[in-house]
């Protein structure tokens, strides 16, 4: 078995194996989950320093070195796998939270334990899922594999208050985001057999996107059908970024959620719909990105400035971080739209530093919510007092997330930037910038609120985060974020690698159609010279 | 002629006149053995459906009997049904005052009349087999005949069953009307010559048969009995209707599509029809087990919006469409018994069918609550359970008809409505604290059923392939066409 | 077998037309009768009166099958007809039952006394 | 000289050694950590002098960059690395200097303070953040420093994080500089661009030394004139946008005072020496982006003596004596930023060295006078230190001297460079009266600060405790840095004082002489006349301070009566605050209020709507089935016949 | 075909149908049940169907009806009326239903020429199936089918009986 599987495999076989343990051995089922997830991330830094020492090659080859195992023959379903930088640095990202998660929740969960760890792997075999099949109906599976357990994450462990408003929203919000998707994928499926039995009458179906890019490089897929495809898979996993106005479940789902499923879910679930973009959507349809991308620039802002303002607004501090999400999706958004190997990759890598950063945020908020059982910022304050160490990390994740230098997201949120620029989006570029500004005021405001101001004597009982294993998570996370701030070249170019040929489909697609129209390009690109097949006409 | 082919129905049918006959010798307090032979002629018919001469196939009694991969795949399903509902049934016939042995009887009775409906090649055979099949069931329906509640279910079904027998009865007169003939041979060969034209009495004809054989799966319009008489009925039986009688239904369909549909025009005119009845089946399912209270309503009202799904693969009508169908019906058996399993022994502890009663019950029993959530799971369309694969495979049959993209809308926007009313049942299990105290007791032989059902579902769900290689094979051996346009 | 002299209608157009009796006139006579059938479902309580009304419109479908039969003259519709006599009998025996235990439980038979089950 | 890339990462890198040791290892220990602090800063320290001792023997115009790859995609390469020439290695020396100063005089400061360790690890952050800056190669690192100097203010004004005042003061110097890194941020990407789009890919750089070469390059820079002439200019002036929030300009001063919150080490280190001369560091550096700008230049000439005048102005009505300073912080800034207007970045740099000293000086020794009078900060409630702290009060006078610009101490030089370089300016418009308003401004200076002084060391004192001197921890580095004030002029000595010139404009060469077709530049001069007005000018302000507080001759309530509305004007500091606190409540939170708006009562009401629809549906489709038989039937019969007709009809 | 069967049997079924379902004795019902059957009997023998046309009469009219009779004494039920309108849109949109359906069917028969187009011919008949003579439904003729074409179904149908008397007991016997 490939090391790609067993990152699916190992948190499927540890949550059978929790069925089998009895619930009251609640330090063994820890134990297992610890170490399932622990396995996970080494499998996933394993990748990363494959990534690192071979480049590109070194994944692309050892994805060509896994078969493809028939799974349907019929209807054409295979388990195949396979990496790239991008999905390098999401696996890295979501093993590191899993583990952080599961480190988090061993102290913290302490009803149900063994139900939760089943639920809590599940969820994060469904993300790793996601992050390396090359097949549609895994990946649709994987994605609703991933969004399921999350109802009960939420109803079960999360705050009484609204956990199960939040929850139900969250399982239907994220279910009819991945059903508009899927028919966009049934779209591609349908198409490329079309397109296989151009070749052979007799062909059977493929799932496998390898087929379907084999399909989209030789034209099969014309101007007309692309747009509409990638309309419908944009919109559908454009849910779960979630781009504006479709994020109205995510809010409310992190403030609702148990500290470790609110950071799956912030850190992880929601680099699901970027990720499956620009996996899926981006080299299937690049002339529907090039269409719509511009669209996607401008809803950007509204992300970013319209989720910056509302989280001022919020007394709630798990709503602040849940609409700083929002607002920071936007500058994926940005970055997804410039479709420029430098937009793109900050994209990607904002992804992995978000999701850290959002991972321990949230694991923060958890650790004291768990003991003040308030969220509202009035009644909390001067907490840093008790907790000097939650405290100081607490300001750390408010300043990655504030967008400071030495922190992964700052890079990020700049090559964003500058590749927005380059794509010719120079309004949003700065109003991006401007975004930086506004996230800084909400967060220090809610910082300042929560754990900053005199002492008040209703949480003189708070305990600090004490011994390895209560603080192990944080400071992973906060490493984490220190080292790919302060150097990120090494992510960097293992995510451009994994990056450059999916921007260089749709830039090539996005020439083809500024010749046709005449016009010049607004992008001040370089556009890589990568011959394409031209789309063909309207059927 | 080859009688051996029909040894499955002639072991269920040998069964239930010794399970009569046992019941005179049986004093009061041991009828419980009854249910043993029951379940062990439910494994014999399994058993039996393996006998070469079965699996094989063939015709019997001059065509009007036929055994093929779709025949042996729903025989098989059957017995496993009735195995499955016997289960669930031993305890609470136990609590019935009286009656068993005919309890036991008739359920085996019905299970052979679905025996041969899966086997049926003329009208004849069918609307008789159907009406054993119709009869049994509504005299288990009023089973309790001191319910009023059960009574009145079975007096709904009645009526609703006959005015659905007459439709079915008045069609079938119209396609021999048409035709001349009621063997499924004879039509096959007069819709595949080359100068066949559909007369607008045997379209007509054919609908009455589909909207007759309504009843049974429970479609738009002839739905209207479901939720009153789930509610109304026995819990085992509810479980045994919704599953077997359904599955009944459907084989009948599906027969029907592959002797006609076999010819384009004839598919044509269906695709449309069974589209539209798909589409508000799978509406009136599903928003109306919305507001649902009751657990057994709610399963009635599920019970409608997956008959919606299962005709969603029924009107795509291409190979992959029924291969869809088959597995649907598949993955529905077990993941409905299981959940009615749980239904049955949660009412024993708590007397109830209340969705509230129901609350804590994964904390009260985690068995019960964990085949619950993983069978209500596997209704909505949850990955990994097999009620997943079979959704996506039935969305994906109908959506390869651009004609039916319209039909695969509605049925994605009820995967949501289901989602919720499924999850509104989870929700009560493992959200809100327990209202009773009780725990259901749950003997050994219903925990294996609930374990195995479980065991089933998740791993035909990480590995459909297991159940597609009998349910394609079954499809193409139907003969209709490969590939979608 | 019954054997009538029937060609004085002949004489007259309007009588010809009355006496020119072809499959067509018994399915219309047999979707008559199944909508009196019909008919008294929808409008009566009494379920036993509802039982008959179903008696009815099966006999109306049976009306269809023979006619059918002689034309396509073959038997398969008169032995349809034989079968759904002895579904009937089964499905009336059964039906009778339950209205029955209906009169048992509910001291009545009209359809107004099972109004428990709804929603 | 392989040995400069090994001293520009020791620079860098020894105070971030110490933060992280501090963090990780000794946190609990609480005199080890302030050690280690003080370790990493002599490190520093000591690099930087080895590393002055090579540079400034070499000749003029010496530069080396050391870059790594930090981060690369596309065609962006963004490096990362040390810039070892004059202008870093004085600035560092400025750094380490004081810092090394302040450092130690933290320890006697802090003692007995809860977050002791806290405090120096941010210090030692803020150490490595400022030389990074220092020795920045290209404007993206300086960016990243930029804004860590930010965090590390921010941290450290947000010191005593249980008082309400020092949070907010915190919180709003973070945001105001902020609002200048906007801009900065879009400055840069604009300035990059703008490169490409004329030039190409291959020129564009964020490299300092790259961008000075090709400013030099006249064809490349007259290309991107002819095209983009107002894009350059708006990109260098949003570069500059950065300086002002940093060095604290109007309108984006409002922070500075506020960061007096913070201990007085801290003011003293970072919003008097160092951090607040940043801006002026980063314009000094890209002064050859200003030049081409006769415009740019006199936005930033003017800015700065606006900032000047209206500073000192606010020095007056302050009673807090860190205020007072803070306010002179303020105006002194003013006259660097005057300075580089007036195209004179060495007397911009002289200032700044020599501020760093006094003012350092002078924050310090108000720390120790605060520490003195138990953290009493009011001046009106001092009084008559002089006998109780002898070293705190002649240290305090020394540093005032040299604030005044009274002859010798090294205020006097730089002072007289600035007002120099703005007297015999011709390009900035109204250069005659920025020289104006540097006299009336060393004038106010004079005035202010003997002001401050008379109120503090003499009279009576006011107070209730028990001033006595402070500790040598304490004391020692004011001396040191006494020394310094009075002496630091020497660095350069204008022509006409001394033969060849001042030392420091010969070794900043490089800075100025970039663009070399640039016609503004001149060459220090002593100009006597300008000597004598500004040093008339600081007598005469000693003198009117002497008399309204000193002899008490004039009385200060009766001329404050006579310029009633005036005084107003500056209790209220402009109504600045009242401005932006407006914009923050009325506009900003309305703005905020209104999305919520939409959010709660449109968008999650749109979803929950769409639920609500369906729930309804579900709610009349129960009642279809309202357990009547007939309705039943009804239904059946009429479903049958409707299906039948729409799929017959629509054959 | 045979007009005089075709009318009288029909008026006979049709209106001892109608007079069935208004009749407020339930009594009165069964026996105009019974003039209907025999009016079907009519029918089926004026098609030559023999066999049916008697059990029609035997089984229906004799034993079911009877059995109709017997419940309705057991039950001793009371004259009811016709339907109370206690809802009239829905008796009134039932109604139309039936109505329609009648219509749809007589659209489609006379729409079409199957069953028209010398339909009531006999030598159209036999020219049409190629046969000789045309069929008679006697009992042999039926049981010949019967138990030879139709065995399976006959067989089921026991079962079904099965099933009934079963059911029946189950349902009524009073001790169990």
């Amino acid at each position: 078995m490939d090391a790609l599987t067993l990152l699916v495999v190992v948190p499927l076989l540890a949550a059978g194996l929790l069925v089998l343990v009895p619930a009251t051995s609640e330090k063994l089922v820890r134990w297992t989950a610890i170490t399932a997830s622990g396995i996970t991330l080494g499998i996933g830094l394993w990748f990363f320093r494959m990534a690192l020492t071979g480049g590109e090659a070194a994944l692309t080859e050892y994805t060509a070195a896994i078969p493809r195992r028939t799974w349907v023959e019929s209807v054409g379903i295979s388990w195949s796998v396979g990496v790239d930088g991008m999905s390098v640095a999401m696996l890295l990202l979501n093993s590191l939270v899993l583990f952080a998660g599961c480190l988090v929740s061993g102290h913290a969960i302490q009803d149900r334990v063994k139900e939760y760890f089943i639920l809590f792997l599940a969820l994060g075999a469904g993300v790793f899922g996601v992050f390396i099949v090359k097949d549609m109906f895994f990946l649709y599976f994987a994605f609703e594999l991933a969004v399921v357990p999350m109802y009960l994450l939420i109803g079960c462990w999360g705050s009484p208050k609204d956990r199960e408003y939040a929850a139900m929203k969250l399982t239907l919000y994220l279910t009819a985001g991945a059903l508009v998707a899927l028919f966009g994928l049934l779209l591609l499926y349908f198409e490329t057999w079309d397109w296989l039995r151009l070749a052979d009458p007799e062909a059977l179906p493929s799932f496998h996107l390898d087929d379907v890019f084999a399909a989209s490089d030789d034209g099969a897929f014309g101007v007309g059908f692309q747009k509409t495809a990638f309309a419908l898979l944009f919109l559908g996993f454009a849910t779960i970024i979630p781009m504006w106005p479709l994020h109205t479940w995510s809010p409310i789902g992190h403030a609702a959620a148990p500290a470790a499923g609110s950071m799956m879910h912030a850190g992880v679930l929601m680099k699901l719909g970027s990720f499956a973009v620009l996996r899926v959507a981006f080299p299937a349809c690049p002339e529907g990105a090039a269409y719509w991308l511009p669209w996607v620039a401008v809803i950007a802002m509204a992300n970013i400035i319209y989720g910056g303002y509302v989280a001022m607004a919020q007394k709630d501090i798990k709503f602040v971080i849940g609409f700083s999400s929002s607002s920071h999706m936007g500058y994926t958004l940005l970055g997804i739209a410039s479709v420029t190997v430098m937009g793109v990759s900050g994209a990607v890598f904002l992804m992995f530093a978000h999701g850290v950063m959002t991972a321990l945020t949230f694991g923060l908020i958890g650790f004291f919510y768990d003991q003040t059982h308030s969220r509202y910022i009035p009644d909390l304050g001067g907490l840093a007092q008790q907790m000097p160490f939650v405290g100081t990390c607490f300001v750390l994740a408010t300043m990655a997330s504030a967008g400071v230098p030495g922190f992964a997201n700052f890079a990020s949120e700049l090559m964003v930037m500058l590749g927005a620029w380059e794509a010719g989006y120079e309004v949003q570029a700065v109003i991006a910038v401007f975004g930086v500004v506004i996230t800084a005021v909400y967060l220090l405001r809610a910082l300042a609120d929560v754990f900053f101001r005199a002492r008040k004597e209703r949480w003189d009982k708070i305990k600090d985060a004490r011994g390895p294993f209560q603080r192990a998570p944080f400071v992973l996370l906060i490493l984490v974020l220190l080292v790919f701030g302060m150097y990120p070249k090494p992510m960097t170019d293992v995510i451009k690698a994994g990056v450059e040929p999916i921007v260089a489909k749709v830039q090539a697609a996005q020439d083809r159609i500024a010749r046709e129209t005449g016009e010049a390009p607004a992008s001040r690109r370089t556009a890589p010279e990568t011959p394409a097949a031209p789309a063909k006409e309207e059927r | 002629m080859n009688p051996i082919l029909l040894l499955p129905e002639f072991v269920a049918v040998a069964a239930a006149l010794g399970v009569m006959l046992y019941d005179l010798w049986l004093p009061k307090d041991r009828k419980a053995v009854l249910c043993t032979v029951s379940m062990v002629a439910c494994v014999a018919v399994f058993a039996a459906t393996f006998v070469p001469a079965v699996a094989d196939g063939g015709t019997a009694f001059g065509g009007s009997y036929l055994v093929d991969g779709m025949a042996l795949l729903l025989k098989r399903l059957f017995a496993i049904t009735a195995l499955l509902v016997f289960v669930m049934s031993r305890d609470y016939v136990e609590d019935l005052p009286r009656g068993r042995g005919e309890y036991y009887t008739l359920c085996l009775l019905a299970t052979s009349g679905m025996l041969i409906c899966a086997s049926v090649n003329d009208f004849m055979s069918l609307f008789v087999a159907l009406e054993v099949v119709t009869v049994s069931f509504f005299v288990l329906v009023a089973f309790k005949r001191d319910s009023t509640k059960s009574v009145e279910a079975g007096l709904k079904m009645l009526v609703i069953g006959s005015i659905s027998a007459a439709l079915l009865l008045y069609g079938i007169a119209f396609i021999y009307g048409a035709t001349g003939s009621v063997f499924f041979a004879d039509y096959r060969a007069l819709v595949e010559a080359p100068d066949f034209v559909l007369s607008t009495e045997l379209l007509v004809g054919i609908l009455l048969v589909f909207l007759g054989l309504g009843f049974k799966t429970s479609a738009v319009p002839m739905h209207v009995w479901v939720p009153d008489v789930y509610e109304g009925a026995p819990t085992p039986i509810t479980a045994f209707l919704s599953v077997g009688s359904k599955l009944a239904g459907f084989v009948l369909m599906l027969r029907i599509l592959e002797v006609f549909g076999r010819s384009g025009v004839v598919a044509d005119e269906l695709t449309p029809f069974l589209a539209l009845i798909a589409a508000l089946t799978l509406f009136y399912g599903n928003l109306g087990a919305i507001p649902q209270t009751n657990i057994k309503r709610l399963m009635g009202y599920s019970s409608i919006g997956q008959c919606g799904y299962i005709l969603l693969g029924v009107a795509a009508a291409w190979e992959t469409g029924i291969s869809a169908t088959l597995f649907y019906m598949t993955a529905y058996v077990f993941t409905n018994l299981a959940v009615f399993t749980v239904i049955v022994y949660v009412a024993r502890s708590t007397k109830s069918h209340e969705i509230d009663d129901y609350s804590g019950l994964a904390r009260r029993h985690p068995l019960l609550g964990a085949a619950m959530t993983i069978g209500l799971l596997s209704l909505a369309g949850v990955p990994p359970i097999l009620g997943f694969v079979g959704k996506f495979l039935a969305i994906g049959a109908a959506f390869a008809r651009p004609e039916l993209q319209w039909l695969v809308v509605c049925g994605l926007i009820n995967v949501v409505v289901s989602m919720y009313y499924y999850l509104c049942v989870i929700k009560r299990m493992w959200i809100k604290d327990a209202r009773h105290p009780a725990d259901p007791a749950v003997p050994r032989r219903v925990k294996i059923a609930l374990v195995v059902s479980m065991i089933v579902l998740i791993g035909g769900g990480l590995a459909p392939q297991l159940v597609e290689k009998m349910t394609a094979p079954a499809a193409a051996q139907l003969g209709l066409s490969k590939t979608p346009r | 077998m019954i054997a009538m002299d029937t060609t004085f209608l002949a004489s007259s157009p309007a009588l010809a037309a009355l006496g020119e009796i072809t499959t067509a006139h018994y399915v219309v006579l047999s979707s008559l009768i199944f909508a009196v059938g019909l008919f008294g479902v929808v409008t009566r309580k009494n379920a036993v009166v509802i039982l008959m009304s179903l008696e009815l419109m099966l006999n109306g479908a049976n009306l269809a099958f023979v006619a059918f039969s002689r034309q396509h003259a073959n038997l398969q519709g008169q032995v349809f007809v034989f079968f759904v006599i002895a579904v009937a009998a089964a499905e009336a025996a059964v039906a009778l039952a339950i209205i029955i235990a209906l009169n048992r439980v509910k001291g009545g038979v009209s359809l107004d006394d099972a109004t428990e089950l709804k929603g | 000289m392989a040995n400069l890339e090994l001293y520009g990462y020791v620079i860098l890198f020894a105070p971030l050694v110490a933060t992280v040791l501090i963090t990780c290892l000794t946190l609990k220990h609480k005199a080890l950590s302030g050690w280690v602090a003080i370790a990493g800063m002599l490190a520093a320290l000591t690099a930087n002098a080895l590393m002055a001792a090579e540079v400034f023997s070499a000749e003029p115009g010496f530069t080396r960059v050391y870059e790594i790859e930090w981060l690369s995609a596309g065609s962006v390469v963004i490096p990362f690395g040390v810039q070892v020439d004059a202008l870093s290695t004085l600035m560092g020396l400025v750094v380490t200097g004081v810092g090394s100063c302040i450092f130690i005089f933290s320890v006697g400061y802090m003692k007995g303070e809860e977050g002791y360790s806290r405090y120096f690890a941010c210090l030692s952050l803020f150490a490595f953040s400022m030389l990074g800056i220092v020795m920045s190669t290209n404007l993206i690192q300086t960016f990243i420093f930029w804004e860590l100097v930010g965090v590390s203010s921010y941290s450290l004004i947000g010191y005593y994080l249980e008082k309400d005042s020092a949070v907010d003061a915190g919180k709003k110097a973070f945001l105001t500089n902020r609002i200048g890194d906007f801009g900065m941020t879009w400055g840069i990407i604009l300035l990059f661009y703008t490169i490409v789009d004329t030039l190409g890919w291959d020129r564009a750089s964020f490299s300092f030394e790259d961008l000075r070469l090709l400013y030099e390059d006249t064809g490349a820079v007259g290309a991107i004139m002819a095209e983009h002439a107002g894009t350059l200019a708006l990109a260098t002036l949003l570069i500059f946008t950065g300086a002002v929030a940093k060095s604290a300009q109007v309108p984006l001063h409002v922070w500075l005072p506020d960061a007096m919150e913070g201990p007085t080490p801290v003011s003293a280190l970072m919003h008097a020496a160092t951090m607040v001369a940043a801006g002026v560091f980063l314009v000094c550096r890209l002064f050859f982006m200003f030049a081409p700008y006769p415009e740019a230049l006199a936005v930033v000439a003017w800015m700065g003596g606006i900032t000047a005048f209206l500073a000192a102005a606010l020095a007056f009505v302050q009673h807090d004596i860190k205020k007072v300073l803070a306010y002179s912080t303020l105006s002194q800034l003013g006259y660097m930023v005057l300075a580089l207007g007036m195209g004179s970045p060495p007397a911009a740099m002289f200032h700044l060295t020599t501020h760093a000293c006094f003012k350092a000086l002078l924050f310090l020794g108000s720390g120790s006078v605060i520490m003195g009078c138990h953290h009493e900060q009011d001046m009106r409630k001092m009084g008559g230190l002089r006998k109780k702290m002898p070293v705190t009060f002649w240290t305090f006078v020394i540093g005032t001297i040299a604030l005044a610009g009274i002859f010798p101490a090294s205020g006097f030089w730089s002072k007289d460079a600035i007002l120099g370089s703005a007297s015999i300016n011709h390009t900035v418009p109204g250069a005659t009266f920025l020289y104006g308003v540097g006299v009336l401004v060393a004038f106010m200076t004079a005035a202010y600060m003997g002001r401050c002084v008379l109120l503090t060391f003499f009279g009576k004192y006011r107070g209730h405790a028990h001033p006595k001197e402070s500790p040598a921890t304490m004391t020692g580095p004011l001396v040191l840095l006494a020394v310094a004030s009075l002496f630091a002029g020497a660095l350069s000595l204008p022509k006409g004082i001394s033969a060849e010139g001042g030392w420091l404009e010969r070794a900043l060469v490089g800075v100025q002489a970039a663009p070399s077709w640039f016609a503004g530049v001149h060459e220090e001069q002593f100009h006597l006349s300008v000597a004598i007005g500004g040093t008339v000018a600081a007598l005469l302000g000693l003198f009117v301070a002497y008399m309204f507080y000193g002899s008490r001759k004039w009385s200060i309530d009766g001329f404050v009566s006579k310029v009633g509305p005036l005084h107003h004007l500056l209790e209220k500091k402009y109504y600045f605050d009242e401005f932006y606190l407006w914009i923050v409540r009325e506009v900003q939170q309305r703005v905020a209020v209104l999305s919520n708006f939409i959010e709660v009562h449109i968008l999650r009401w749109i979803v929950d709507t769409i639920a609500a629809i369906h729930r309804w549906f579900g709610g009349q489709i129960r009642l279809l089935l309202d357990g009547h038989l007939h309705r039943y039937i009804t239904l059946a019969l009429l479903g049958v016949v409707v299906i039948l007709t729409a799929v017959l009809v629509g054959n | 075909m045979d007009p005089w069967t075709f009318w009288l049997g029909g008026a006979l079924a049709l209106g001892g149908g109608l007079l069935t379902v208004t009749r407020r004795n339930a009594v009165a019902s069964v026996m105009w049940l019974i003039v209907a059957f025999v009016g079907m009997s009519t029918l089926f023998l004026g098609m030559d169907a023999g066999f049916i046309g008697v059990i029609q009469v035997l089984v229906y009219a004799g034993a079911i009806m009877v059995l109709f009779l017997f419940v309705i004494m057991l039950l001793n039920l009371t004259p009811s009326g016709l339907l109370r309108i206690d809802r009239p849109r829905w008796t009134t949109l039932g109604l139309a239903s039936a109505a329609a359906f009648v219509a749809l069917i007589l659209a489609i028969v006379t729409g079409g020429e199957l069953w028209t187009a010398g339909g009531g011919d006999e030598e159209a008949i036999l020219q049409a199936t190629g046969r000789d003579t045309l069929i008679e439904g006697g009992v042999l003729d039926v049981a010949d089918q019967l138990f030879n074409a139709h065995v399976l179904p006959f067989e089921v149908a026991s079962v079904l009986l099965l099933v009934a008397v079963v059911g029946a007991v189950a349902l009524t016997k009073r001790k169990l």
